[in-house]
């Protein structure tokens, strides 16, 4: 992966800036209490939650970068494949196959997407691409509670939640976020290297770039809508198994959507490598500012700190720390 | 021909080199732009033309160079400052309104001098009624001299190339321009369009004195039209003079001929 | 040359500027006029006045001010609930602050604090733009409604930090807020006020302001060139347009509910406007309100719809059956026609301009 | 687009407008119509769901079992409002006019909904009962004729959790230097305690900070780092509601911070939340304004006459008994009490809001009339009058053991003594801005 210098010490500057800023803290106020331990506690415990921030905000960018859609159904997607999960295991379905039959519907849901909203909008203007996602969402929203239920549903698997210490016992850690952080890497890898050695992969990349030059790889742009869409719907379950797992399957998870934003725009809506440092960044930077800030100002700061964190960002990269580069001629 | 009237020297761009990266797009160029004069700037594809008229209307800002216009020497144009002091252009690829009507794109030309403000616009009465009419009936006075009557509000997106490019150049005019830059005003048209154009050129600069840089391919309305011709090729000035002289430069014949590289 | 108007000839440019050039039109909207203010009050029921209409007005009068912005200035924004939100609290405070002061005063200098308000979270507009735009005014819609939940100043340091509407008239005793106004009085006041407003945006979108602003959406380096300010437009078009939402939320809050708190205007409320304005249709004043009538009423409708025809089906399914029904209803009016409402609106108008002879 | 589309747009308009106007229920003229405001979908389903079918089950009841309230029928309408305030105030204006005498009573189940119905309901004259939620000072009748609170308010919750924390400690007198934390949702609702509790800690030496939590509450890692890391408080009190709960719960948790010294409010010790918080909530508290479980009389009239002739709201009666679902049986028993009184009072026929306010302005639940509704130890007796809207304010602390809420104390009754001047000056503060004039009581 290449960076460009600028991203580079805008990152290190940053890095500095999460140190800098709570020790100062700590140390110009008695309502701030800082020692290193704590510190690094929150600060790995914000780059764990960043990661699941991730994992939402992958789904986006998978969609965005190959049709230009900006998919506000992306939540609601987390939310119907969460739900589809449970619903079928209560059913009676051993959990490997609930797993597969949620892929294929969430494949099928992808085939319906293209063919019924997608193929009779195409090449319409983005924002109306992005009001017939919503348009998806009330319908994701209203069916998926229409066949699963209103209730709250508990999707476990099996990771405990008590607290673990490391670094001889002075740094808290929680193992349920490792192992979380640590699907949502192997995800991660997973999706660079289908990008990279396959040829559906390839294709995909090539569409991002440029419609025609997807076509010369034989692959009908309609198939790599369908594709695009299932796999964003596969991360969405993974997404929806994680924060299932932890919040219980319920309406709200579609509300994680809006934790996933400020890691898109600080990230750029078009690189997946940009969504992992997005919420790495926005996940530490808004503990770290809860913890280290918001006692200055009254507390509560988390959600809108983090879309000023990616604003500030914006400021100096107005397409995203890796985004693709918004050039204007005349 | 017509009787020209030629002035003194009003813009005038000394070694301008200009770099994006590592490529270099204009290296070292200098000429000057008299009153009421046809300037053309000639060159192959990628020759740097219009980057010379970014340059000149503040777009880009050259790494070296000045450019003294108004007898005020400056490193670089800024973009508002080049249209409040007379620069109007128009553009390669059409740079309209697409969403606004004919008459609505030719009345931002005119946005310069629009005096009311918000609040009496708001209610629109008195000033701004008053402000709106008296350019309204400059508009439509272009708009009879450009032919475009009929196509008054429709939108320009629904109309075909060369009536858009028309609208464009109605709009630069309507700033009442000291100096109008035309950046290939007849590009993809045909004979009778390119016809009616440069009719519409050189009455511009006949009936209203405006001073016109040209960027054209069509190398016999370059040569019909101008009263002095620069010529870039890759970003070098390889002559300037007028159309008689730069039509027999060696230095021309070899690079339109594609010798000598 | 479809959408010329034959048959009627305009004697001067100011006949032609006139806001509705067709004597249809015209008479559509005094007709319009004569019924939204003497019919509506006469034959509407309570339930139509305070639930239907009101809300209608008031968000339409917010779709219109995100209008101003997305659609003729072409900066998509999210932050309108944070911007009502600022009009209503600015609204109490002066209406606590200065009990004297009438209720009008109150509601149109709310408007204006929301404008300065807007004016500073629009300046990173200069360099933003698009989804990373809408994004990024989040910040100043959570920001915002942080705020108004934080401090207790902006509530008179009430328990809950919510804020409630003083009784306040209009002509000395037609009392507007308050638990003894009544719905026609709210009704006509609100009405009287948003049509006033809409004819102000009307006049600025057909003023220069408007043509910089749609100049400034078009192509925003091609408007610089010929001279228009880029700084100052847009963020005259973030002031106006707060300016509005401003003033929809001194409504909401002193009108239609009586009482919010901050979460009234919550994110979803900068969605449920947006969602109006681009159903409406973008770049349009009717569009506004057309999408405002469809986003408040189809709900409502949807419903209601089963108890009309006598189906007695359960709370929950009729809920979930109007989410599905409301998201295929979008669907289906993009496609059939992506500008909006407004554009469906423009075409019916021209077909029966046609009519009978379809070519 | 197209003429056919066209026409299909026009035929849809035509039929909404149609159906719109011609919209008159048809409502027998001797049934007592009750409108009931619930959310049964959106974020906070989880908790509404139970509420709406205890509620729903008391009045399906009285008429299968009792033919009614003094042999007039009980008609119930739902409307949901999904929690969100627009769709509550729509449900609230629909429903107020339907049956013969309109809506008797209104009890909106959201902070917000009820503070956007406070104005309207004077005007209508539909007394709001808001039973443990809404705005405390509503308690004072003077300023709020038709607001009540009972049987208790936040205030009165925040009181009665110190009070059970000085009786852990060894009295009031151990309070001092204490360390108590507010894990709150960052809204009106809340807000509400706060107040409460800043007085107390005043006065009895502990110290109180704050830890809002933003609204939906999704993630909330850095509080409790603050909280279990770095503050270690004695005790966490919580006014969480919907999926904030579980998520606090199992923070709380993560961080290793004692369940049993975190005491919720009844809206954040609903099954819903523990559940979903699995091992995790083992030893959780929360007050309860009811007692909770399924060996009442009454409820076993539930199961009998409804479920097992499948007639209950629910399809199973799995949450009969759970602590949300009692606080729909609650607030369903205040209802049906006040008709009963109101109907005692103005002839036995469909009552008016106005009537249900005379009635609860004079309203009177005591022990024997609990008794015969076969719910004794359900909830504590209620007196209210013309001035005091809450009545005693009673609610116990009880303890999650993995499958239920064990009652831990007795119903504690908050400190009146304290709370009644706190309504007072809010509620006049509250009559001034908006130009009340408090009615007096005789």
């Amino acid at each position: 992966m290449h960076i460009e210098r600028d991203v580079f010490y805008i990152i290190l500057a940053s890095l500095a800036l999460m140190v800098a800023i709570p020790w100062a803290a700590g140390m110009l106020s008695e309502d701030i209490f800082f020692e290193w331990p704590f510190f690094f506690e929150v600060a790995i415990g914000g780059l764990l939650a960043g990661v699941m921030y991730s994992l939402v905000a992958l789904g986006f960018v998978l969609i965005f970068k190959a049709s230009g859609v900006f998919n506000f159904a992306q939540g609601a997607m987390v939310l119907f494949s969460a739900l589809t999960l449970v619903g079928l295991q209560e059913k009676g379905l051993p959990i490997w196959l609930a797993i597969l039959a949620t892929l294929a519907i969430m494949a099928l849901l992808a085939y319906l997407i293209e063919r019924l909203v997608l193929r009779p909008l195409v090449n319409q203007e983005h924002i109306i691409l992005f009001m017939a996602t919503i348009g998806i969402t009330y319908f994701l929203d209203g069916f998926g509670q229409t066949l699963w239920g209103s209730e709250v549903k508990i999707l476990d698997i099996g990771f405990s939640n008590q607290p673990g210490f490391y670094f001889g016992g002075k740094i808290l850690i929680n193992d349920f976020d490792l192992i979380a952080a640590l699907i949502a890497g192997v995800l991660v890898v997973s999706l660079a290297l289908f990008f990279q050695y396959t040829r559906i992969g390839r294709a995909l990349r090539a569409v991002a770039d440029d419609n025609q030059a997807a076509l010369s790889v034989g692959i009908p742009l309609k198939h790599i809508w369908v594709i695009v869409w299932t796999v964003a719907g596969v991360v969405a379950l993974v997404a929806g198994i994680m924060w299932g797992s932890k919040l219980g399957v319920q309406f709200s998870l579609a509300l994680i959507a809006l934790k996933a934003l400020p890691v898109l725009i600080l990230g750029g809506f078009t690189s997946v490598p940009g969504a992992i440092v997005g919420g790495l960044i926005i996940g530490a930077g808004e503990k770290l500012a809860e913890v280290f800030i918001a006692p200055l100002i009254g507390g509560g700061i988390e959600d809108w700190f983090a879309y000023m964190l990616a604003l500030a960002f914006l400021v100096f990269r107005p397409q995203g720390l890796f985004g693709e580069k918004i050039i204007e001629r005349v | 021909m017509f009787q020209r009237n030629i002035g003194d020297v009003i813009l005038e761009v000394q070694g301008i080199s200009l770099s994006f990266g590592a490529m270099r797009v204009l290296n070292n160029i200098s000429f000057d732009i008299r009153q009421g004069e046809i300037r053309s700037i000639i060159g192959p594809n990628g020759a740097g033309k219009s980057s010379m008229l970014n340059v000149i209307n503040g777009v880009y800002h050259p790494q070296e160079g000045t450019i003294i216009f108004q007898g005020e020497r400056r490193a670089e144009m800024k973009v508002h400052e080049a249209a409040a002091q007379g620069i109007a252009r128009t553009f390669q690829n059409i740079a309209l309104f697409k969403g606004m009507s004919t008459l609505d794109n030719i009345m931002t030309g005119r946005n310069q001098m629009m005096k009311s403000n918000l609040l009496q616009q708001a209610i629109y009465w008195g000033k701004a009624q008053k402000e709106e009419l008296k350019h309204r009936k400059v508009v439509e006075e272009i708009i009879d001299f450009l032919e475009i009557q009929a196509i008054r509000k429709t939108p320009v997106g629904r109309l075909p190339y060369g009536m858009q490019k028309r609208v464009e150049l109605g709009r630069a005019l309507a700033a009442e321009p000291e100096i109008l830059l035309l950046d290939e005003p007849m590009a993809g048209m045909n004979v009778e369009e390119k016809e009616d154009m440069s009719r519409f050129v050189l009455d511009i600069n006949d009936e209203f004195g405006t001073t016109i840089v040209l960027i054209e391919h069509d190398m016999g309305v370059v040569m019909d039209l101008s009263d002095r011709v620069v010529v870039l090729d890759y970003g070098v000035q390889l002559a300037d003079g007028s159309p008689d002289e730069v039509r027999n430069n060696q230095a021309v014949i070899d690079a339109y001929l594609g010798v000598a590289h | 040359m479809i959408y010329r108007e034959a048959g009627e000839f305009k004697s001067s440019y100011q006949a032609d500027q006139a806001i509705l050039t067709i004597r249809q039109d015209r008479w559509f909207i005094w007709g319009l006029m004569a019924f939204a203010f003497l019919v509506i009050p006469a034959i509407s029921s309570e339930y139509w006045l305070t639930t239907i209409m009101l809300p209608f007005l008031i968000l339409g009068l917010a779709a219109l001010g995100l209008n101003i912005l997305t659609g003729y200035a072409g900066q998509l924004s999210l932050g309108t609930g944070g911007f009502m939100a600022t009009g209503a609290f600015a609204a109490y405070k002066l209406a606590t602050a200065f009990p004297e002061l009438n209720i009008v005063i109150v509601i149109l200098a709310s408007g204006l604090i929301t404008s300065g308000v807007g004016i500073l979270f629009g300046v990173p507009s200069l360099r933003i733009k698009g989804f990373y735009l809408a994004v990024a005014t989040l910040a100043s819609q959570f920001f915002l409604i942080w705020m108004f939940n934080k401090f207790g100043w902006f509530t008179n340091y009430s328990a809950s930090g919510v804020i409630s509407a003083p009784p306040m008239s209009v002509f000395n005793e037609i009392l507007v807020t308050g638990p003894h106004a009544t719905p026609v009085a709210k009704y006509l006041f609100v009405l009287t006020l948003v049509v006033l407003l809409t004819l102000v945006a009307k006049n600025l979108v057909r003023s220069n302001i408007g043509r910089e602003w749609m100049a400034v959406r078009d192509m925003d380096i091609a408007a610089e060139i010929i001279g228009i300010p880029m700084l100052s437009t847009k963020l005259k078009a973030f002031a106006v347009s707060s300016f509005y939402c401003g003033v929809a939320g001194a409504l909401w809050a002193f009108l239609h509910t009586g009482s919010v708190e901050p979460l009234a205007f919550d994110v979803n409320r900068s969605f449920q406007v947006l969602f109006m304005v681009i159903i409406g249709g973008l770049g349009s004043i009717m569009g506004a309100f057309l999408g405002a009538g469809f986003i408040v009423l189809l709900p409502i409708l949807l419903t209601n719809a089963p108890h009309w025809f006598g189906l007695n089906i359960a709370v929950d399914t009729i809920s979930h059956i109007e989410f599905m029904v409301f998201g295929i209803l979008i669907i289906f009016f993009l496609i059939v026609e992506p500008h909006g409402l407004a554009r469906l609106w423009q075409i019916t108008k021209e077909k029966l301009r046609l009519w009978p002879f379809p070519y | 687009m197209n003429i056919r589309k066209l026409k299909f747009g026009i035929g849809v308009a035509t039929l909404g407008a149609a159906t719109l106007l011609g919209a008159t229920a048809s409502f027998a003229a001797d049934t007592q119509f009750i409108g009931s405001l619930v959310y049964r979908t959106g974020p906070y389903a989880p908790g509404g769901i139970p509420w709406a079918d205890g509620f729903s089950d008391y009045f399906r009841l009285l008429n299968e079992r009792d033919g009614g309230i003094n042999g007039v029928m009980l008609e119930l309408e739902e409307c949901d409002t999904a929690y969100n305030t627009d769709k509550g105030v729509e449900c609230y204006e629909r429903l107020k006019n339907k049956g013969s005498t309109g809506m008797p009573a209104v009890s909106p189940l959201s902070t917000g909904i009820t503070y956007a119905l406070l104005d309207r309901v004077v005007a209508d004259k539909i007394p709001l009962i808001t039973s443990g939620y809404g705005r405390a000072d509503a308690a004072d009748g003077r300023v709020f004729p038709y607001a009540f609170v009972l049987p208790s308010t936040y205030w009165g919750g925040a009181d009665i959790a110190i009070h059970h924390i000085a009786d852990l400690e060894g009295g009031y007198g151990s309070l001092k230097g204490k360390k108590i934390a507010l894990v709150y949702h960052d809204s009106a609702y809340g807000k509400e305690p706060i107040k409460t509790l800043e007085t107390l800690g005043a006065q009895h030496g502990f110290e109180l900070s704050l830890f809002p939590v933003p609204h939906p509450g999704l993630e909330q890692k850095a509080t409790w780092l603050k909280i279990g890391r770095q503050l270690r408080p004695d005790y966490v009190l919580m006014w969480g509601w919907g999926v904030m709960n579980a998520t606090a719960i199992k923070e709380a948790a993560a961080v290793g911070f004692p369940r049993d010294k975190m005491i919720g409010v009844w809206w954040s010790g609903n099954e819903p939340d523990v559940i979903t918080a699995g091992q995790a909530a083992l030893g959780y508290k929360a007050l309860q304004m009811n007692r909770v479980g399924a060996d009442f009389p009454l409820h076993k009239d539930i199961v009998k006459v409804l479920y097992d002739n499948g007639k209950g709201t629910a399809s199973t009666p799995k949450d009969v008994g759970s602590a949300i679902y009692n606080r729909g049986i609650q607030s369903a028993i205040y209802l049906a009490e006040a008709l009963r009184t109101a109907m005692n009072e103005f002839g036995n026929k469909p009552v008016t809001g106005e009537q249900v306010q005379w009635a609860l302005d004079r309203f009177s639940l005591t022990e024997e009339r609990i008794a015969e509704i076969g719910v004794t130890g359900l909830f504590a007796p209620v007196e209210l009058s013309c001035i005091d809207h809450q009545g005693q304010g009673q609610a116990m602390v009880t303890q999650w053991d993995g499958k239920q809420w064990k009652p831990i104390t007795e119903l504690i009754a908050p400190n009146m003594e304290m709370l009644r001047p706190m309504y007072e000056e809010s509620a006049a503060q509250y009559a001034k801005e908006k130009g009340i004039t408090p009615r007096t009581c005789g």
